[in-house]
C-alpha cells in the first residue's frame, strides 16, 4: 500500500529520486512503494512505463534468465544526422540506460517452464527497433524453434528507427519471418503490447500472437500523431488503447501487471502438453502420421502425475488396445 | 413435464394428448432463459477457464465466447454461443446472435486448436445467426461456411454439444464434430419454426406446427442420425441443477475425447468426414431420365417417386441406407 | 437485336408464349429473340432466371455435357406437411421443370477443357437444397477430386430445403466438407451466384469458391425477408444484389451472360499450367518435393507449343543444369 | 534530370552541386502522377488481365488491385498499388493509399498464386498505408504484418517491382520477393520524408533533408542491399514512355521468374528467407557487458561502439557481413 501522508507539502519538498508524480491521478508516490507495486499506481492503476530489465526481473523466476546477445550494437550505416548526429543519440540512450540497444533477449523460466523471452526498452530512443533489436527478436525466435520452448516478446516501441532508414524496415521482414517459422513449427508465440506499441513494431511481431496481451490503457497503434496530421488521414475518434484493441478484435486480453507472469504461466500451460514427472516441458512435437491425437494431447511420453488422471487412463487404454 | 417428453419420445403411447402442443413445450423449454450457457456450464465443468477475444479482423464477437480450459485435467478449446443472464447483458451479447466476427474467432480459436493438439469442445445455443445488416454485409454467410468447411478438416477432435436451441446455419458454424451430443430438452432444425412457418405458411402462427412438423426435439433428431447422444436432463430441466448438468455433460465430453483422440489426424479426419457424408436420404430410380414433361402420368410418376420411410418399397426405387450413425 | 414494333398494342394483343413482359424496362420481347440473346433484355439488361438446361447449354461446349446422376430423387423422410403434403409439392415441381431435383450435375468440357459442372434449377421449389441437391453438389466435386478437373457450380436457390429438416442443414456440411477437399488438392473451383442465391446456399458452397462470379442484379444474400422481418435485425439499406457484394469483398466479378462461358474458360486457362500438344489439361498436381516450381508453372510435362517459349526455355536450361 | 540522377550516383565528382536538392528532385519524379500505375503496366505487359476483386471480410479496396494475367505466356498472379489517372479516380482510389482490405485481398491472392502453381508479381507505388481511422481501427498493422509474414513463406516465386515510392511498411507488404526491382527514379523509405522531418526535425519543412538522410533513391538503396535490380528508365522518365519502360520490367520480371523457378519450393522458401535473415548491419563489441552506467567513460565507450562503414575497424569491433545481395 502506498504511503498517505496526512497533509500535502508543497511540490518541492519531494526529492525527485524519492518520489514520483503519477501522471494518472497526480498523486505524489513514494519510489519504493512504486517498486513494490511493480510501478502500477496503487490510487488509479496507472502502468508506469518500466525499463526491460524490470520486465524481465516481475516476469522470470528469480535468477533463472541468461541474457544473450548482448554484445550487439548498433551501427550508423547510413552516417545519419539530423538534429543530432546519430552516435551521439546513441551514446546518449546507452549511458542513460545501460543497454547497447532497445531490446534484450535470453532464455530463461516462467513457474518452471523453459522459455525465450525478448523485452524492448522505450527508455532507449523510443524503444525503436533498428537491426540489432530485429535481430535479437529474431534470434530470441531463433532460440524458441530450435530448442521448442515458447517465445515471448514484450513490446515497447515507437515504431522502427528511422536512423537505419530501410534496414530498420527490413526487421519487420526478419521478425515476422521467424515468427511464421515458430507458429508453423507448433511453438506458442505469446505477445506482450506495453505502452506504447506503435509503428512497425505493432506492424509485425506484436499483433502476430498466437496469444496477444496487452497492459491496461497501453497506447497501440500503426499510424503516429505527427505523421498521420500531415496527411489526408482523418483521427480517431478516440485514441487507441489497449483496451480499444480488446474489442476491435486485436488483443486477447488486457492484464494488469500484478497478474502478467500469472496468465502467461496459466496460457502456456494449456498451450503446451504436460511431460512426464518433474522433467521440464517442451512444445508439442509436430503431429505424426500414425500417431495418435491422445498422445501429443498427453505429451510425446504420456501424462504428468498431478491431477491429469483422465489422460493418465487414455495413455493406458491406449496401450492395452495396441497389445490386445 | 420432462417425464411427459420422455414419454412421448418413449412410445407414441397416446399419453401425449396433443403432439403438437408437446413439442412446442419442449421448444420452449428449449428457450428457456435460465438454462446455463457456455460460461455457466464452463464454470461447474472446468478446472480453469482463460477466455480470448476477437477475430483479428474486425472486433470481438460478445455473442461467441472461446478459449482454453483444462476439462478433468485435459487442455481444450472450448467455444461457444453467449446469452446474456439478465437484459443488460443480452444487450451486450445482441441477445446471443452472432456477427460473422463470432464465427472468424472461432475459427483462430480452431486453428490454434489444431496446432497445439487441443480438442474442441463446442457448445451451441442459438437461435440462427443475427439477421440484420451489419452482419449480412460483413459476410456472415461466409463466416458460416468458412467455419463448417474448417470444422469439417480440423485434424484434432472436436464434441458438439447442442444445449438448448440448434438453429439453423448460425448453429451449424460451430456443430460439426466427430460426436453431436444434445442435451434432452434441446432442438435442433433447418430454420427457426417461426421462421418455417413464415416461410410455408405464410403466416408466424404456425411455429407450432412448424416446429412438429420439422421433428426439431433432441430425441427425433436422434432418431434421424443427426444427433448422437442425447443426454437427459436432471429434475425439470439443466437450469434447475446446472452443477448436475455439467457433470453428465463432462463425463460424456470426456469420453468422446478419449474414443477420438484413440486416432490418428489422419484416421479422424476421414471419420468425421464418413460420419457426414452419407447424411440425408434419397431415392434412386431405376428410370435414369427425368420424369417426362407430359400430362397423364401423374400417377405413375407419383407411384415411383414418393415412397414413405414406412411404406414397402416399390420394386423401381431403392432407397439409399439411412445416414451412419454410430453409437458411442 | 429485339423487334422494335411500331406501336404499342394492348397488352392482351401479346400472345403469352411468344412474348415476354421485361420486368427490369416493362418492354415487351419476342421470346425467340430473348433466347438468342440468352435470355438476356436488349433493352435494359436484366437478366432473366433460366432452367439448368438452359443454364447448362449456354456454358458447356455443344454436346459435351453428359448428366451423372439423374436418377436421385427426393423422399419425404419427414412425412413433412404444411399447406401442401410435400410429395404433391415434389409433383408439381417435376412435372413442370422435368427434373427430379432442382439439381443436375455432369461432366463436359468448356473451350476443349473437362470440367466437373453442377447448375441449380430455381423453377424447382425456388432452387431449395435438399439431400438430392447437396449429393449431387458432392458427387461433382468428388468427380472433379477424382479426375483432377476444374469444379463449377452455378447456384440459383431460396436456400435449404425445409421440408427434409436437418438432412437439408447437413447439405452445408457435404459440401463445404468436398469444396475444402477439392480445394486442398489445387484443384480450381468457381462459383458462379446467380439470381437468386440466398440463405443456406449462399452460406455454404456458392460463397467459396475460389473465384466467385456473379450475375448482375443476382439477389444475393443469407438472412432472408420474412426471416429477419420477424426477428431483431434491421433491414439493409439496399437490397443485398451481386454489385453490393463486389464491392464488400465477397465476388470477384459481376459478369454478365454473354460474357459468362468466355471468362471462365479464361480464368480457368490461368489457374490451369497448360499441358503438352492438344492432350486434354489437367489440374495441377501438388507441388512435390525436390521438384522445381517451373515444372509444375508449366505443367507436369512442360509447357505446350502455343507461345509459351519462355517456359519451354526454361525447362530446357534445367535439364542442362542437371546434365552438367 | 535523368542523367544528372545517374552521374550523381554513378561518382560523387562534384557535378550535382546540391545534393539535397538532387535528392529531392529524384523524390519529385518518383512521385510524378503521370508515371504509369500497375494497370497501366499491366496493359503493355500482359498478355491478358483478370482482375479480381474483394478480400472475403470487408470490402475491395480500390487502392490496391490484384488478379491473374498472363505475361510472356506465363500464368501470374498480380497485386499492385494504384492510384488513380484524374481526380475522380484518385477518389475513389483513396489516392492509391490501402486500407486492411487491400493486404487481405493480396493475402487472398497470393494464397491462390501458390495453390496453383503461378509466380507472383507486385508493383509497389505508395507513400503509405492510408493513416485514418478506419483503415486503424480494422486493423491496418495486422494486415501488413501478415502480409509480410505470408511473403516470406510463400511457396511460389516472387517478384517485386518497386515503380515509384516504396513507403514504409505500406510499401513493405507487398514488397517482400525473391528479388526486389527498382525503377531507376522511384525511392524507397522506412518512413516519408515527410513523416520522417516532422519527427526527427520536429518540421516538415526539413523533408529534403530527411531524404537525403535516409539515402531514399533506388540505387542508393541497391548500394545498401536493400534493393537486387535497378531498371533505368527511357527517355525523361517512366512517363515519357511506359511502353518501353513495361518492355523493359517485363524483361526483367520473366527473367527472375524463371531463376526461381528452378528452385523446388522449399529451397526457394529456404533461399528467400536467407536474402532477409541478414539484412541490417550491427556491430559485436568483445565485450559481452553491456556499458556500465558511470559518467566519464563516454569517449571509451564511443570508441567501442562506433565506427563508420568508411573507417578501418577498430579491434574490439567487428562489424557483421553486409547484407547479402545476390546480383541476378
Ligand atoms: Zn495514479
Ligand atoms: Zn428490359
Amino acid at each position: 500500500m502506498p504511503v498517505r501522508l496526512p497533509f500535502r507539502p508543497r511540490r518541492d519538498a519531494y526529492p525527485a529520486d524519492l518520489w514520483t508524480k503519477c501522471p494518472g491521478c497526480a498523486e505524489m508516490l513514494f519510489n519504493k512503494q512504486l517498486d513494490k507495486s511493480l510501478r502500477v499506481c496503487p490510487h488509479c492503476g496507472h502502468h508506469f512505463r518500466i525499463p526491460a530489465r524490470t520486465r524481465v526481473a516481475q516476469l522470470i523466476d528469480s535468477g533463472s534468465f541468461a541474457e544473450r546477445d548482448g554484445n550487439l550494437q548498433p551501427v550508423d550505416s547510413l552516417a545519419f544526422v539530423d538534429l543530432k548526429a546519430y552516435p551521439d543519440r546513441l551514446l546518449a540512450a546507452q549511458l542513460s540506460t545501460g543497454l547497447r540497444d532497445a531490446a534484450i533477449w535470453g532464455p530463461g523460466t516462467m513457474g518452471g517452464r523453459p522459455v525465450a523471452l525478448c523485452v524492448m526498452d522505450f527508455f532507449f530512443i523510443g524503444g525503436s527497433m533498428g537491426p540489432v533489436v530485429g535481430e535479437k527478436i529474431t534470434r530470441a525466435g531463433e532460440y524458441a524453434l530450435a530448442e521448442r520452448v515458447p517465445l515471448i516478446i514484450v513490446s515497447a516501441s515507437g515504431g522502427a528507427r528511422m536512423q537505419e532508414g530501410t534496414y530498420s524496415l527490413m526487421q519487420l521482414v526478419k521478425t515476422m519471418g521467424i515468427v511464421e517459422r515458430v507458429k508453423a513449427a507448433r511453438i506458442p508465440y505469446i505477445s506482450v503490447m506495453t505502452d506504447p506499441t506503435t509503428g512497425g513494431v505493432f506492424a509485425s511481431f506484436a499483433v502476430a500472437g498466437d496469444v496477444n496481451l496487452a497492459e491496461p490503457n497501453a497506447l497501440i497503434r500503426f499510424a503516429g500523431d505527427r505523421v498521420s496530421a500531415g496527411t489526408i488521414g482523418e483521427e480517431l475518434p478516440v485514441v487507441p488503447r489497449a483496451e480499444f484493441w480488446l474489442s476491435h478484435g486485436f488483443v486477447d486480453r488486457v492484464v494488469p501487471r500484478a497478474q502478467l507472469r500469472d496468465e502467461i504461466i496459466a496460457i502456456l500451460s494449456m498451450l503446451i502438453p504436460p511431460s512426464v514427472g518433474g522433467q521440464a516441458e517442451s512444445a508439442a512435437p509436430p503431429l505424426a502420421r500414425g500417431r495418435s491425437i491422445l498422445s501429443a494431447i498427453t505429451g510425446a511420453l504420456g501424462a504428468d502425475n498431478s491431477g491429469e488422471s483422465r489422460a493418465v487412463e487414455a495413455g493406458q487404454s491406449r496401450g492395452e488396445n495396441s497389445n490386445g | 413435464m420432462v417425464d411427459r417428453l420422455l414419454n412421448r419420445h418413449g412410445a407414441a403411447d397416446g399419453q401425449a394428448d396433443d403432439p403438437v402442443a408437446t413439442v412446442w413445450a419442449h421448444v420452449q423449454q428449449a428457450r428457456n432463459l435460465k438454462r446455463p450457457h457456455t460460461l455457466e456450464l464452463l464454470k461447474y465443468m472446468a478446472d480453469e477457464f482463460i477466455e480470448l477475444h476477437g477475430d483479428r479482423y474486425f472486433g470481438d464477437d460478445p455473442a461467441i465466447v472461446a478459449g482454453l480450459a483444462k476439462i478433468g485435467g485435459v487442455r481444450t478449446v472450448v467455444i461457444g454461443f453467449q446469452k446474456g443472464q439478465d437484459t443488460e447483458e443480452n444487450i451486450r451479447r445482441n441477445f446471443g446472435l452472432p456477427h460473422p466476427e463470432g464465427y472468424r474467432k472461432a475459427m483462430r480459436m480452431m486453428e490454434l486448436a489444431e496446432r497445439f493438439a487441443m480438442p474442441v469442445l463446442t457448445f451451441v445455443d442459438v437461435q440462427g445467426a443475427f439477421p440484420g445488416a451489419a452482419a449480412e454485409e460483413r459476410g456472415i454467410a461466409d463466416g458460416i461456411a468458412r467455419s463448417v468447411g474448417m470444422l469439417t478438416r480440423l485434424r484434432t477432435p472436436v464434441v458438439v454439444v447442442i444445449t438448448g436451441e440448434g438453429g439453423s446455419g448460425g448453429a451449424l458454424g460451430l456443430a460439426v464434430g466427430d460426436t453431436v451430443v444434445a442435451l434432452e430438452n434441446s432442438i435442433y432444425s433447418v430454420i427457426s419454426p417461426e421462421g418455417c412457418a413464415a416461410i410455408l405458411w405464410r403466416s408466424g402462427e404456425q411455429s407450432h406446427q412448424a416446429a412438429y412438423a420439422m421433428k426439431v426435439t433432441a430425441n427425433e433428431q436422434k432418431d434421424l442420425g443427426i444427433i448422437d447422444i442425447v443426454i437427459a436432463e436432471p429434475g425439470e430441466g439443466a437450469h434447475t441443477d446446472p452443477a448436475e448438468m455439467a457433470r453428465r455433460i463432462k463425463e460424456v465430453v470426456l469420453e468422446q475425447f478419449e474414443i477420438h483422440g484413440r486416432l490418428t489426424p489422419d484416421e479422424l479426419v476421414d471419420a468425421r468426414y464418413a460420419k457426414f457424408r452419407p447424411m440425408g436420404p434419397f431415392g434412386l430410380a431405376e428410370q435414369p431420365e427425368t420424369p417426362p414433361e407430359r400430362p397423364g402420368c401423374a400417377g405413375w410418376i407419383r407411384g415411383i417417386l414418393f415412397r414413405r420411410p414406412s411404406l414397402p418399397q416399390f420394386p423401381g426405387t431403392r432407397r439409399a441406407a439411412p445416414a451412419n450413425r454410430e453409437e458411442v
